[in-house]
């Protein structure tokens, strides 16, 4: 039973992240390599769907924050799907809902990015 | 041995303060919240918030050297759960004051969120010194009636 | 505090010795075992023999009175995980011997099979008088190679 | 999360008892209910399905050793299916195995009890 592990899968020009299990300070370095990569790789739509996710850590929202920035100025960005309700609750209570747009499913999610290519309204919040 | 709390939801922890322990430190916690009563959203958000406060532990006060322990006490009671992590490391004169997440975003930050966090999903957050040299995170979160009405917690938003 | 383990899986669990607190060690058997390198198998294997450890602790040292505590301690290194149970109630003068499974559904009993179990699961097991009044179950299991080739134990079937 | 609940459903003249999470000293009481409940009222043909259960401590084969010698009084058996790796281990080492019948699946040991009334052969050893 490994701690965590990330997925990922093409959807047209958008790329789903789906991190299965728990991140915390121990297990963030794989889904911020996951991350890293996609940013400097130019996979600028990432869709990263919280369905396989037990719990995040401040150290998750911090690999997020960490790429955002230059995920957007590449005229790409972060949307976030499938949050269970402690995680939906965190992230709110962080204010990661005024940061990044929520969808109730991956394929809300992945659709918004051909609909409205940046700054729609969230979908979920 | 101290004797058991009255709900039997005591529990004293004494494990290496490492990255690798906060798993184990997670699970207990759910498992101690569980057992006093609590929902288990609510369970969650406690093991988080117990979480941060060991990662700072880890990362500032033990600034991620080896060899040293950390000690982590849980008591419940009617009116909610406290716990302490006491360690001899580093710790702040004062907790960092709140958060702007557009400024940290731009700044390309990877952290700075903990305390905030903590903040957020407990009731009380506090760092004493309880000894000479002996730091203690103390989180509190009380039982919320009917059923976490109030799930936003009690600190307003910034 | 004492120093961690080599491998980091050391861990010290001041606990109520209660049924309910049952749970709570089996997770944190599981994780110590899982981080000290033992396939999930075998972890499972080790929580439930320290869970029989503890069941006799509660049921017969301190025959389910309230307000007594357990100490699990736990430390892992290259030969493999050793876990000790401390508690201040009454211990057997010797351990029960082997069972005869037949004759005891033959006279209806629904015990009797705790320390046996221990024993079939586990390297070594042995309970000693570590100061006077305190009683303390050891419990060791070793690291199999290849990926416990041998998944019966050492205690030849009676 | 309930640490044990305790389903039971019938398949002819069998009763199948799926207990659900896991069996130690603390949650045995429940399943000890169910066996006697069964033992008591004559319902003397059990299967026992481990398919949603983590793990078993020796007080759930002891509420299962309680109740056998008056089961098969009154011409039943309690049968075994669906043992994950870690409760199969347990069995056999406790000498279950010589004193139970497990099966690989649910059908097969309610199947079992039609083919042969009592002291057929293991069929997974
Ligand atoms: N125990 C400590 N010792 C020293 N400085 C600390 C300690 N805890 C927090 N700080 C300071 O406060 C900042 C914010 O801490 P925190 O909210 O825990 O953020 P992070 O999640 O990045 O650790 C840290 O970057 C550090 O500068
Ligand atoms: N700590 C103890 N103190 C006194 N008697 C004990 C103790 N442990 C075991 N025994 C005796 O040995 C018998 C078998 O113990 P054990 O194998 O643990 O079975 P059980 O699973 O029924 O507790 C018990 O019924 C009891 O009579």
């Amino acid at each position: 039973m490994p701690d965590l592990e990330v997925a990922t899968r093409r959807r047209g020009a958008v790329v789903v992240v789906e991190p299965r299990g728990f991140i915390n300070a121990h297990t963030v370095h794989r889904f911020e390599e996951v991350l890293n990569r996609l940013a400097a790789d130019g996979d600028a739509r990432i869709v990263i769907s919280g369905r396989s996710l037990s719990y995040v850590a401040s150290a998750g929202f911090g690999a997020i924050m960490g790429i955002l920035e230059e995920v957007r100025a590449s005229g790409g960005d972060i949307r976030i799907s499938d949050l269970n309700a402690t995680v939906a609750h965190i992230f709110e209570v962080l204010g990661f809902d005024r940061l990044c747009q929520t969808f109730p499913t991956e394929a809300e999610a992945v659709e918004s990015f051909s609909t409205a290519e940046a700054g729609g309204k969230s979908g979920d919040p | 041995m101290s004797g058991a709390g009255p709900s039997g939801a005591s529990l004293r922890l004494e494990i290496p303060a490492t990255c690798e322990s906060l798993e184990l430190v997670h699970e207990a916690t759910v498992r101690v919240a569980t057992t006093a009563g609590f929902a288990s959203d609510a369970a969650g958000e406690i093991a988080v918030a117990v979480g941060e406060a060991m990662t700072n532990v880890v990362v500032h006060a033990y600034r991620r050297e080896e060899g040293h322990d950390i000690v982590v006490r849980y008591a419940a009671d009617a009116s909610g759960l406290r716990i302490e992590l006491e360690h001899s490391g580093e710790y702040p004169d004062r907790l960092p004051a709140g958060i702007d997440l557009a400024k940290l975003v731009a700044e390309r930050r990877r952290g700075g969120l903990g305390v905030h966090l903590m903040r957020r999903l407990m009731d009380r957050v506090a760092h004493e010194e309880v000894a000479p040299g002996v730091g203690c995170w103390i989180l509190e979160r009380r039982r919320r009636e009917p059923k976490d009405a109030d799930r936003k917690g009690p600190d307003p938003s910034p």
